[in-house]
């Protein structure tokens, strides 16, 4: 198959690459970049483990082709803290024991850095709509939930 | 409440993985890559049931792949799980059988330079099966004139057994004389119930990388719950000293028990690499791994005994599990579903019959809970039957009823026994009973409308590890490595893995409370086979009551060096010393009692016994609990349920738990709020189908259409209420047992409870999906 | 930012047009023993790296008749291996295998070495004391220009920014006596402290031709003329070697430096050449 | 736009397309892009020969080649090699003449010996010497180094 | 699962030509140059993709529209609006129109997936798809929607309810694309709501329906009804909207609506549901929905 240059900001830094048309952004990013942070869970986008953001929406790198990101910015979980500042998601997902084994937090802050982005003072039920593609399977989402609503700004007037 | 006399213990902390995990550098086997390192993937069989009659992977190899077929890989007979004695393991299955028996089972693996290529050169293998007659349902399997035969013969530690009628094995356990209990009873209750099979869906699927090493050995990480158990495994399969099978600890993506065996995959990892003589990494996709283990499912045939007074005087329980292709230790578990039954209640007399059946099915392991869960199922039911029968609240029924502090406990099935010394069962039903407000608790008959609510109680347990004053089957101990640096700061070194719960965060908070030191001058070193004693498994909700119990043991001894050397410097009798937490210089440090202001910091210990070449203060010991303590739990849920749609959410609930000292309260919490999560799936959503014709998933082993709870699923926080009983375990470290487990045992049992107090129908198969409760509904209304 | 480019032209032509094309920032890459270690000590910054390497009109060596011919590109391996360097150009031989290692000899080539321009440079010695002539091209043309003449210091040399070496020619050597000693620090991968080569005809009893290059002991290497000059019709005795002895030391340049004094220099000099003149005529002294 | 400079080359045995900057070595390209490291960085200027690898079956020292210029060529390095005999027998004669210390100049040590005894059937230890002088160790005093080298060449014979 | 099909969602395998067009144009042209070579339209990639990994489509051309501009966005021109086929399902969320006027397509687009899955999936393939589960489809069909279907001959418009041939199958022939949808503006005193029972929060529907509703005073002036997952493709009902038209709102008017409903669709058992569930839920569901579209068409709730 054909190699393509492509080009994309990744983590804040330009980045060129030659990719082939069958490869899955999540491979490339695991198997070329060694940044393993966005993982594989089910392939199929059920599970969200593999969320990055790609132009600052959540997207799924299971499901998108290499080759489609030339050109766009795409933020993983690697490229979320300021150097050794975390970022206040991951703060809060340290204090309110939202993390057990791990393998969905990445994806999990990925897609609540997001809501946050879009809605910096979600409702409860606005948290639990927006991460319910990202599955997790050890805390049952109350600390998870706990942990976004408690980045969330005051509502105004609330 | 005890954990007032703790610093460290019972208090929030950050746990020392979270950075790693929040940050995404966490690394799993599935993140482990190596230089030159190949990738490989598996070919699984389409048929239930087949002989491998040929295979050609020349092409393949034309293409530069290197094949692992079961004609060249060792045929080594084993059990994948080492739990039990060897005299009473099972042992059915090779690295890669010769004979599939089930679809998705490994026929044969092929490794490239990259997955895709493998992948591509796996799509060129050639594969000649002569199909069999096979057996999808358990009640077919036990009738050998149907034609299915997976195996004629298995060995039963080193003697050779035949297998009949597909039973894979039977046991019957009897206390006092049922037949004789029943006579006595006033009232009996019996019913049928059945626990489905459900996946465990652990996030991280099985992966495993190994490297061959220039001196013959190997080095493995993959997803398992035990380090030490894959390593003697695979020393035995490819005959190697286990001193060149080095297995790393790792963290792992969740398990929930799918990696309490050693993985299917990681052998044929081994035997890749080894063929290869080069690293080979095996991730399986969701798909593989789907049809890789399930949960055991069990059906139950239950029946109970009572006085009029609500007493119980007997209980027989026959359950017949459905273990599908292997015999992953099922025979320890008809013991623990003995023992798990036994010890809910004093039944006075009972019999316990069980019996694993193999079928052409994907094979059934341990998930959280062992049997426990489904037993819990079939009594907690039973229980709630009775009551309303005799008349008597629900909970007053239990407590009349329950084994507690003084009774005899089994750990693990009937071998593994000891006496409880902690119990709060009384404690958290009340409590529990006030949370979920159980006096609002109305008779179904009083419901109306098309949304009704009902509110459902039940206690379950789990054992914390599988200790005892007795050695018993079941093999239990663990060890650990301490040692103090010369700056006063520690290091831990355990063989136990923790699947995300805590385990390694209990262990150094022990530390830091025996130590005295701060809790970020305790490191938790990673480790290996190589560099650790031998731990069981972190199963059996052991992981801080015997893994960490191992810790306490070895820091009891780091601490008597810490004051001896203390002693030489302070020129005082050791005895006469105090070790105490210093947090503003952020040491531990050692004065003479009574003279706080003339100490001398660990630190300085440490330094002085380095520099005056005494020798570094650290220990190194193995050490078995002697009890198996029982952590209970108890689950209040309140329901509601659409009865036009057949739809069941859960609006509230109540988690008690008695895990003794709750050294990490908020993971404690966690796992509890985790396991009505996982509960949930149990009772209302999760099974995975087979097609009666194909053998195969109906699912397709994708979770599109093998549903996971989501957030939205789950009661708001506030409808969440966590109680811990206020108990205290004098065998414990701290004074703590286990949870993990039994956060899950009780569960299902409460919502299907809740359901019935809703409804007025008692759901006896799970799980309870709108389509059943709506047929239920309906035939209600009709009858 | 700082950028950098690479190609690797497979036509003489193609080469000769980016050479002349890119004005600044050019740097001719051929075996890159040399250019990487500039590069990461940043003593050169070029804006295109243009590897020969692909240029199979640059290897190769042809001896006909009485002349050789190596092309630019020949490794100093190749140059060891070639029979008809061994026989035609002995000398060339011997500073060969005395050339840096093994290794570096697999990559290093002849035209490389020379248009680094070191004063050191082991090949420049006996191509020097072989009289050699270089082909120079360019998209302009082509010119020669003898070895003699080719260096103007240290790195610097005749070529233009748009030239390249394309070949060593030399007459064969086979009736001359010769001989090559390289004085360095250790046995291999030694930069010389200095290096002399020598070229000899004895016609009755008395030098008819002499031919008498030093390495490392100047800004570029050199020719020995004077030396040549004094050592021609004369009677190699005891005496006349005394004082050729001392015309080299005078003769030489060098400098002090990490590895050497100029006057241990100086005084080394004199003594290789004595050394290789004895060498040269194998002893055989009247 | 790239800046990188596309290749296509064959490192032990299998191809490989890669893009590597103008400048980028042939060692860094194989540490850093493909993870291969036996081939050692001991000074990245030639000195030193822990670096060595074969470039068209030639001994080269990867540190001062441009990973550029082995476009279109085939790269080898000593684990690459692991079945070759020759390399085997090297590696074991190192083991039992206690040729090895640290270890660290020992693969390319051994890529230079193999390449050598391949093409020279019975070398003296002087040969052996000149053969290894690109490569430095600074254990062994090479002696054993040069013992076990030449050991396998008799065996050649 | 044997050799052959085996399928593996970890990657893709090299067995397709990845084509990229810049306009609208070049991508008609790259359709119709390989209209009989197996040719896909790639856009979200969400059905797509999964498609692909589990063997359930193996094209040997991808023809990413994806980022062709004039094929996404919505233009709101007089009153009507026109939605580019590649616009997001997310991006349809965000707007203000959408929301307030069309509330059936809103209720349909946040049933759908989570938002990672609607940042990439598209409105034009989620209909493209032909799943008899589509989301979109019954809200768009009741909506009255009209889709431009072009290629290099040129345009053509068919109304969605057309559209659907089978699971799977649409009305696009070779060389054709989906480019544009057209929904009506909001008429006055009319309301649409839609409604969705899955396994999760987010699943594919066991059944979804829409309805859409005109009111004259207390009757009923027009209607739509569209029910999914209950047969090969999405369905509209006229049986129901015979009845319901003129018909003046009542709770009996609903329920026997509710029960033509039921009584309209003769579903299947699969992995999700069973036929009997999907009947009996089709029913409330379909009275639920009309309810909430007469209460938003400013009519009183029914008693």
């Amino acid at each position: 198959m054909t190699e393509t240059s492509i080009t994309l900001t990744l983590n804040g830094k330009k980045k060129t690459l030659r990719v082939r048309p069958n490869e899955l952004l999540l491979n490339v990013l695991r198997d070329r970049l060694f940044l393993t942070g966005a993982k594989y869970g089910c392939g199929i986008g059920e599970c969200g483990a593999c969320t990055v953001l790609i132009d600052g929406r959540p997207a799924l790198a299971c499901l998108t082709l290499a080759v489609a990101i030339d050109g766009k910015e795409v933020v993983t979980v690697e490229g979320l803290a300021r150097g050794d500042e975390l970022d206040p998601l991951q703060e809060a997902f340290l204090d309110h024991g939202a993390v057990q084994c791990g393998f969905c937090t990445p994806g999990m802050i990925m897609t609540a850095r997001s809501l946050l982005d879009e809605n910096p003072s979600p409702s409860e039920e606005e948290v639990r709509e927006y991460i319910r593609g990202n599955i997790c399977r050890c805390t049952g989402y109350t600390s998870i939930v706990s942990a976004i609503l408690s980045c969330a700004q005051e509502k105004e007037g609330a | 409440m005890e954990t007032r006399q703790f610093e460290v213990a019972g208090r929030r902390a950050r746990r020392k993985d979270g950075i790693a995990k929040v940050t995404g550098r966490e690394i799993y086997s599935s993140d482990v890559y190596l230089p030159g390192m190949m990738h490989a993937v598996v070919l699984r069989s389409p048929h239930p049931h087949a002989e491998i009659v040929d295979v050609d992977v020349s092409e393949a190899e034309r293409m530069g792949a290197v094949c692992l077929t079961p004609f060249d890989v060792p045929d080594t007979v084993y059990n994948e799980r080492t739990v039990s004695i060897p005299e009473k393991t099972y042992r059915d299955r090779t690295v890669l059988p010769k004979k599939v028996r089930h679809v998705g089972e490994a026929v044969l693996a092929v490794a490239h330079d990259t997955e895709e290529l493998a992948m591509l050169a796996l799509s060129k293998v050639k594969v000649q099966y002569k199909e069999l007659p096979s057996a999808l349902d358990v009640k077919d399997a036990m009738v050998e004139a149907r034609g299915a035969r997976l195996y004629d013969t298995v060995f039963l530690g080193g003697e050779c057994i035949q297998v009949k009628n597909n039973i894979a094995c039977e046991r019957s356990i009897a206390v006092g004389d049922v037949e004789d209990g029943f006579r006595q009873a006033d009232i009996t209750v019996e019913s049928e119930f059945e626990a489905q099979r459900m996946y465990h869906a652990q996030m991280e699927t099985k992966a495993a990388v190994c490297a061959p090493e220039p001196d013959g050995g190997i080095t493995v990480w993959t997803t398992t719950q035990t380090i030490h158990n894959v390593r003697q495994l695979l020393g035995q399969i490819f005959s190697l000293p286990l001193h060149k099978v080095n297995v790393k600890r790792i963290a792992l993506g969740g398990a929930f028990g799918s990696s309490i065996q050693m993985n299917s995959i990681t052998p044929i990892c081994v035997g890749l690499a080894l063929r290869a003589k080069r690293p080979v990494k095996l991730v399986t996709s969701r798909e593989e791994d789907m049809y890789d283990h399930v949960k055991y499912p069990v059906r139950f045939w239950l029946k109970f005994g009572a006085k009029k007074d609500g007493r119980l005087v007997a209980a027989h329980m026959k359950a017949l599990v459905d273990i599908g292709a292997h015999n992953i230790q099922a025979y320890p578990l008809l013991g623990c579903i003995a023992g798990w039954f036994a010890s809910l209640y004093k039944f006075q007399n009972l019999l316990f019959e069980g019996r694993a059946v193999y079928t052409n099915k994907v094979p059934a392991c341990a998930m959280q809970g062992y049997g426990n869960p489904q037993t819990n199922f079939a009594v907690e039911s039973l229980m709630d039957m009775l009551a309303e029968e005799l008349g008597i609240d629900p909970i007053q029924l239990r407590l009349m009823n329950y084994v507690g502090v003084g009774d005899e406990f089994w750990g693990q099935g009937p071998t593994v026994r000891s006496i409880i010394k902690s119990c709060g069962v009384e404690e958290m039903l009340s409590r529990g009973a006030a949370m979920i407000g159980w006096d609002r608790r109305v008779h179904p008959s009083q419901k109306s409308g098309d949304v009704v609510r009902g509110i459902g109680v039940a206690r379950g347990f789990h054992t914390s590890g599988t200790g005892g004053p007795k050695p018993g089957e079941v093999i239990d101990y663990s060890s650990a490595t301490i040692k103090v640096n010369e700056d006063g700061s520690v290091d831990l070194i355990t063989p136990v893995m923790d699947q995300g719960g805590g385990t390694w965060e209990a262990a150094a908070k022990v530390v830091a409370e025996v130590l005295k030191v701060p809790l970020d001058m305790v490191g938790i070193s990673p480790s290996d086979t190589r560099t650790t004693g031998y731990d069981v498994c972190t199963h059996a909700t052991r992981g801080v009551y015997c893994g960490v119990g191992a810790v306490h043991h070895v820091a009891e001894q780091v601490r008597q060096k810490i004051l001896e050397f203390a002693a030489r410097i302070l020129e005082q009798n050791p005895r006469d010393l105090s070790l105490a937490r210093n947090e503003e210089i952020g040491q531990a440090v050692i004065y003479p009692t009574g003279l706080p202001d003339r100490y001398i910091t660990l630190g300085e210990v440490a330094k002085t016994a380095q520099i005056k070449s005494w020798g570094t203060i650290a220990a190194t010991d193995s050490y078995r609990q002697k009890n198996c303590p029982p952590c209970f739990v108890t689950h209040f849920v309140e329901v509601e349920v659409e009865k036009r749609t057949g739809r069941v959410r859960i609006v509230r609930a109540a988690l008690l738990g008695d895990c003794g000292t709750p050294i990490n309260p908020d993971m404690v919490k966690g796992q509890l709020i985790g396991g009505l999560c996982r509960g949930l799936a149990f009772a209302l959503l999760e099974e995975t189908a087979y097609d009666s014709n194909t053998g195969r998933l109906v699912c397709g082993g994708y979770l599109t259409d093998y549903k996971l709870p989501t957030a939205c699923e789950m009661p708001a926080i506030d409808d969440i209420m966590v109680g811990f009983a206020n108990t205290y375990e004098p065998s414990g470290p701290l004074g703590a047992k286990g949870i993990g487990e039994a956060a899950l045992n009780s569960a299902a049992s409460a919502i299907v409870n809740a359901i019935y107090n809703a409804t007025g129908i008692r759901f006896k198969k799970l799980p309870v999906t709108p389509e059943r409760v709506l047929e239920a509904l309906r035939e209600g209304v009709a009858r | 930012m700082y950028k950098m480019r690479y190609a690797a032209p497979r036509t003489l032509t193609e080469a000769l047009r980016l050479l002349g094309e890119e004005r600044e920032g050019v740097y001719v890459v051929a075996g890159s023993t040399n250019v990487l270690p500039d590069l990461r000590a940043k003593k050169i910054r070029p804006s295109l790296l243009l590897s020969i390497e692909k240029l199979g009109e640059l290897k190769g060596i042809h001896a006909d008749g009485d002349v050789v011919t190596v092309g630019a590109l020949t490794t100093i391996n190749e140059l060891l291996a070639s029979r008809d360097i061994e026989l035609n150009a002995g000398i060339l031989h011997q500073a060969a295998q005395r050339f840096a290692d093994p290794l570096v000899r697999n990559r290093a080539t002849i035209g490389g070495n020379l248009a680094n321009a070191s004063p050191a440079a082991d090949s420049a010695v006996p191509l020097l004391a072989l009289d050699a002539v270089l082909d120079i091209c360019s998209a302009r043309g082509e010119r020669e220009v003898p070895l003699s003449s080719f260096f103007t210091g240290p790195g610097k040399t005749v070529l233009e920014r748009d030239e390249l070496i394309r070949a060593v020619r030399f007459p064969s050597d086979s009736e001359n006596q010769k001989a090559f000693i390289k004085f360095g620090l250790r046995e291999a991968m030694a930069i010389s402290l200095v290096s002399v080569g020598v070229e000899l005809r004895i016609q009755k009893d008395e030098v008819a031709y002499a031919r008498v290059a030093f390495g490392a002991v100047a800004p570029t290497p050199m020719r020995g003329f004077r030396t040549e000059e004094f050592l021609v019709g004369k009677k190699l005795t005891a005496e006349v070697l005394d004082e050729a002895r001392q015309v080299a030391s005078r003769e030489v340049r060098p400098i002090s430096d990490v590895r050497a004094t100029e006057s241990y220099r100086r005084h080394i000099s004199g003594v290789l050449l004595g050394r290789a003149i004895k060498m040269a005529l194998g002893g055989g002294m009247s | 736009m790239t800046e990188g400079y596309a290749i296509e080359l064959t490192v032990n045995g299998r191809q490989v397309s890669a893009e590597v900057r103008a400048d980028e070595t042939l060692l860094e390209f194989l540490r850093t892009q493909l993870r291969i490291i036996d081939a050692k960085s001991g000074c990245g200027k030639g000195d030193c020969g822990t670096c060595t690898v074969l470039l068209d079956g030639l001994p080269v020292k990867s540190c001062i080649v441009l990973a550029a210029s082995a476009d279109g060529k085939d790269v080898k390095t000593l684990s690459g090699m692991q079945n070759e005999p020759l390399v085997k027998a090297l590696q074991e004669s190192f083991v039992t003449h206690g040729a090895v210390q640290c270890g660290f100049c020992t693969p390319g040590m051994i890529l230079t010996a193999a390449s050598y005894l391949n093409e020279h059937k019975n070398p003296s230890r002087d040969d052996i010497r000149r053969a290894l002088s690109g490569n430095l160790c600074r254990c062994t005093g090479y002696k054993k180094i040069v013992d076990a080298t030449q050991a396998v060449a008799r065996r050649n014979e | 699962m044997n050799a052959q099909n085996q399928t593996n969602t970890r990657l893709l395998l090299p067995e397709f030509e990845y084509l990229r067009p810049e306009t609208k144009a070049e991508a008609l042209h790259f359709l119709d140059q390989h209209r009989d070579k197996n040719v896909h339209i790639l856009a979200g990639g969400t059905d797509l993709i999964v498609k692909m990994k589990t063997g359930a489509l193996s094209p040997r051309y991808l023809v990413n529209v994806k980022d062709i501009k004039e094929l996404s966005g919505v233009r709101q021109i007089n009153g009507a609006l026109h939605i580019g086929a590649v616009t997001t399902l997310a991006a349809l969320l965000r707007l203000p129109a959408i929301r307030s006027g069309y509330s059936a397509l809103y209720e349909a687009l946040r049933s759908m997936a989570a938002p990672a899955v609607r940042n990439m999936a598209t409105v034009g393939g989620n209909l493209c798809n032909g799943s008899p589960a589509a989301d979109t489809a019954p809200a768009l069909m009741v909506l009255g929607t009209v889709c431009t279907l072009s290629s290099v001959a040129g345009e053509r418009r068919l109304k969605l309810c057309d559209f659907f041939l089978g699971p799977g199958r649409t009305a696009l022939l070779p060389g054709e694309m989906l480019t544009e949808l057209l929904v009506d503006g909001v008429r006055p005193d009319s309301g649409s709501s839609f409604l969705k029972i899955g396994r999760v929060s987010a699943d594919i529907a066991k059944v979804n329906i829409a309805v859409y509703l005109e009111r004259d005073g207390d009757r009923v002036a027009d209607c739509r009804v569209a029910v999914g997952s209950v047969a090969p493709t999405p369905l509209l009902l006229d049986s129901v909207v015979s009845f319901l038209k003129g018909s003046t709102m009542s709770r009996q008017v609903l329920s026997e609506a509710g029960r033509m409903v039921e009584d309209a669709i003769a579903p299947i058992t699969d992995a999700r549901s069973t036929a009997e569930y999907r009947k009996a839920i089709s029913r409330i569901l379909a009275e639920e929905a009309m309810q909430a579209a007469w209460v938003r068409s400013g009519g009183e709730v029914p008693r």
